[in-house]
């Protein structure tokens, strides 16, 4: 059992028309390199399921995204996220917009394999009306009027952690990993890049066996990519790097921005992308956000 | 108590905004943006203690932490509240009081984030998504501060999009519970508001120095009730002045209000 | 604000008739200290919440039992408590008996203040018939039929923790917390024992905020109590007493066994305890049990 | 491979209960019990290394962890999953295979381990009460371990308490998905059964040297079917019975049965 993938085969792995989600949380903790890998593919007419952040940009900007299931699209500094917001105000996204909290709720209710999730959340406003949600009553006496959340069942899952083995065990460090083993539990495969890959974690790092925030039948690729958050963050190891996110976020107001983003910076491969982006002793070396 | 010399009105709306937490009791008080980030803080530190706030990221503090650059390991975690638990521990139980800066607000207190006219599928001007408005307002109590008190904040029919719920009866679900919607003050760079009218209609309680009630009515798409007796907001006492200051030493509290007017002594 | 009690107060702040969840898991992390003071006192009439182990026999021993809400009642390596097995064979206890995930799911619904929270648990068994459960259909085209588990709420909830600062901060230290947060979630007041109370956790042990399992908002009492969870066990500080479990399981076949284990061990008050059972550092000393 | 010389019954169950892991993929493979646990290593180190096992306790191992006394740190933890986290990572999303033996078990395979006799309020005999079993079975793959094989187990009609469903029509629920109950080996001190019957009937696969297919039937309280060809139980191979004793260093394993009989050869 070898779960390591280069990240061609990562992408090859991958169908157009999948539904898929991908964990972290704005600019915070997201699987970059393997989002390129897809920027990079003839992948098309996905549906995408995230807390976004300057992924769900550059997939809307690709053309990618048939569908966005989204709580939030925001870089946090950056609050709106211009590609995403171009694709919205022009029509050509189907959309489930939901609240946060609904969102991991519906990943949930797919991880447990439940028709529905019952929340208080949404009633009373344009999110139940607008996303189509059923309501459903309490048997017992107090009769009582919820929402029904379905299940958010997703083909595929990516996820940046700081290591992984070969078996699939990863451990994800920092203070919040925010919904990452939802997405995973409720997708039928999981694809997470890493730090750093090893063969065998409890060789490696048992000490840090509590930061597996998922179990490894939930993780069926493995791709080593340090940096791979790059222009996220990726507490406690780096800080996103802001300077590259105004001049990404300043590139959608340019004539040909994006294709100039795709040729300068996105590239061929994944190969030379830190160092069009200043090197990798540049980006190891961002500071971490401070709120 | 002495009032101090000088106070910008940013520093006198935090003061009134600070209000909002006052007897809350244990939870998570969050204020978004700059200034309802200082007003919970003041809260804490001066007539609230027991309030619960965050570093910013995911722990819990009892010192609130100063805005803007500082060491990134200054803080001193007394507890955690990562986002990965914010909902089963802080919106669900209900133990938690936001106060946020909506792009607009109808006359059932109503917000939107999602975004400006258009449709769904087309927004004219697409925000943020609703983020977490919807759970906030059906499960914990909500304040909001305004910065510009506009008829383009405060508009005339319903919002484009109700991201948050609000009092309006003809968006009341049979049988599902509102009960704990519990929206409390609305701070502006005029007044401060609360939903103490009938039927929980916007109510004008206190007015800044040199502002009028008609002036506020002139600004705002729908018609305000006014409580009373309106008071006129208190200026700041030095005390809370100096806490201001030490909890917002990069002075990022300038920029908040337009021009960053001064404050008027009551 | 200062939640810091004696165990004295903490039973009186305690009435006869209310609910109580008890957090640990079997033979483990149980706020046995908290239990004692409750046999000592004159409370009655009490709905115990648990997973239970040697406390729910001696609530039952000592007469406190009203309504039993159990998944299970065992002391591991004693598969059977005896006097739990007493009161369910005299027929004295109500109960209602759940599956283990459907226990912490009725606490989550009642953390949430939800109606119910579906589950596929409990369908097509007699926990389902014999509880009086009732199944709820999904709103959406798949219409399935799923049972509705009702919010387990509670008066009060009892813990014992590692840790406790007087504002009601908590750290459980150990690999497995057991559902204990969910406990103080469901409860309308929440009682912890600690190994040791310091005035301000931030001071003292800023270093294991991520140890907080439940947020103070949640904690209403705090009582110090080194070693309180004796003779459960209390990873990674000390191991369950089996030769003391054994010792109060035997007492079960004894004539006046129990009304002797109340005399020698429980005692009339929680200081002399320590020393009737073995000394301070004998139990400090108990090995952690390897599975 | 070749056959060890001297073997006890108790491994060779512990060879044939092991197959029932087999193939299975990447799941929590649970033993409870001495027997249960060893053949779930067994199959762990030999024919299926990607099952998950926990070290007993909060965390995931790649070795097996011996039975018994060793040193509370030899663990070498690869993953977590604490009790705490059981149901939403293992049993509710059906990544479980468990391996227990229950107090009853009736012809649907249902089983009860929450009391015998008696009634709901007034049992004659507790026992542990449901603990995860309705929630294992209707979520996950399980298998049962039975060493002393009776009437008293295999009970005529149906358990006392039903703690786990099986395959019985009279307890399905309109409406409700039981599809994922999925029932594989019981493995007794006679024989190995599955539930490969006509609508799944208990099944006799195997019988363990010297028994005949009678002798598990007038041990049995309800009619048993017969696989077309019913094998002999085979014998633990040297290399499996060298990984027995080095994952049971204590001998647990001679406890499990009544005075621990041979083996036989087939």
């Amino acid at each position: 059992m070898n779960k390591q993938l280069t990240v061609e085969q990562f992408v090859a792995s991958l169908k157009s028309g999948m539904t898929i989600g991908i964990g972290g949380w704005g600019p915070r903790r997201k699987p970059m390199a393997l989002v390129r890998a897809i920027l990079r593919s003839d992948l098309t007419d996905l549906t995408i399921v995230a807390y976004g952040g300057p992924e769900v940009g550059m997939l809307c900007a690709a053309g990618k995204v048939k569908k966005l299931i989204f709580g939030f699209v925001s870089m946090d500094a950056i609050p709106l996220e211009p590609y995403f917001r171009k694709a919205r105000e022009a029509g050509t996204l189907d959309i489930l917009e939901l609240d946060e909290g609904m969102l991991q709720w519906g990943l949930k209710a797919a991880a447990f394999r439940l028709p529905f999730l019952p929340t208080h959340v949404g009633l009373g406003t344009d999110v139940m009306t607008h996303g189509g949600f059923r309501t459903v009553q309490s048997p017992y006496d107090d009769g009582e009027v919820v929402l029904a959340m379905p299940p958010l069942r997703l083909d595929a899952a990516l996820l940046h952690v700081h290591r992984a083995d070969k078996l699939g065990n990863i451990q994800a460090l920092g203070p919040d990993t925010y919904y990452d083993e939802w997405f995973a539990r409720a997708a039928d495969q999981s694809f997470v890049s890493a730090e750093e890959v090893v063969d065998r974690m409890d060789h490696s790092y048992p000490e840090d066996a509590r930061a597996n925030i998922v179990e490894r039948c939930f993780i069926h690729g493995v791709v080593e990519a340090p940096l791979g958050a790059h222009p996220t963050s990726m507490p406690p190891s780096y800080g996103w790097d802001m300077k590259h996110l105004k001049a990404y976020a300043a590139s959608a107001r340019q004539e040909g921005g994006w294709d100039a983003y795709v040729a300068g910076v996105i590239g061929a491969d994944e190969a030379g992308y830190l160092d069009r982006v200043g090197g990798k002793d540049t980006v190891a070396a961002l500071p971490l956000p401070i709120f | 108590m002495t009032t101090a010399p000088e106070f910008s009105l940013c520093e006198q709306l935090i003061v009134a905004a600070s209000e909002a937490w006052r007897g809350n009791g244990e939870l998570v008080a969050t204020g978004i943006g700059p200034a309802p980030r200082l007003a919970a803080s003041l809260a804490k530190v001066t007539h609230t203690p027991e309030l619960m706030m965050t570093d910013g990221e995911a722990y819990l503090v009892e010192d609130p932490v100063p805005l803007g650059p500082r060491g990134y390991d200054d803080r001193k975690p007394a507890g955690y509240l990562p986002f990965s638990r914010f909902f089963d521990a802080a919106v669900w139980p209900g133990k938690r009081h936001a106060m946020v800066t909506p792009s607009q607000i109808d006359r059932f207190g109503q917000t939107n984030i999602s975004y400006l006219g258009g449709t769904y599928d087309q927004p004219k001007v697409q925000m943020l998504g609703a983020r977490g408005f919807p759970g906030n307002s059906i499960c914990h109590i909500n304040s909001m501060f305004v910065p510009a008190h506009s008829k383009r904040v405060f508009v005339e029919g319903e919002v484009d999009m109700v991201s948050s719920v609000g009092y309006n009866p003809a968006r009341r679900i049979a049988g599902a519970t509102f009960d704990r919607v519990d929206l409390r003050l609305i701070v502006t760079d005029l007044c401060v508001m609360d939903f103490g009218g009938t039927d929980h209609a916007i109510r004008v309680v206190m007015l800044h120095p040199g502002v009028t009630f008609d002036q506020v009515q002139e600004a705002t798409g729908f018609a305000l009730q006014a409580a009373a007796e309106i008071e006129e907001t208190a200026a700041p006492t030095a005390e809370q002045l100096a806490i201001i200051a030490r909890l917002d030493p990069h002075n990022l509290r300038a920029t908040v209000l337009k021009d960053n007017p001064a404050g008027k002594r009551t």
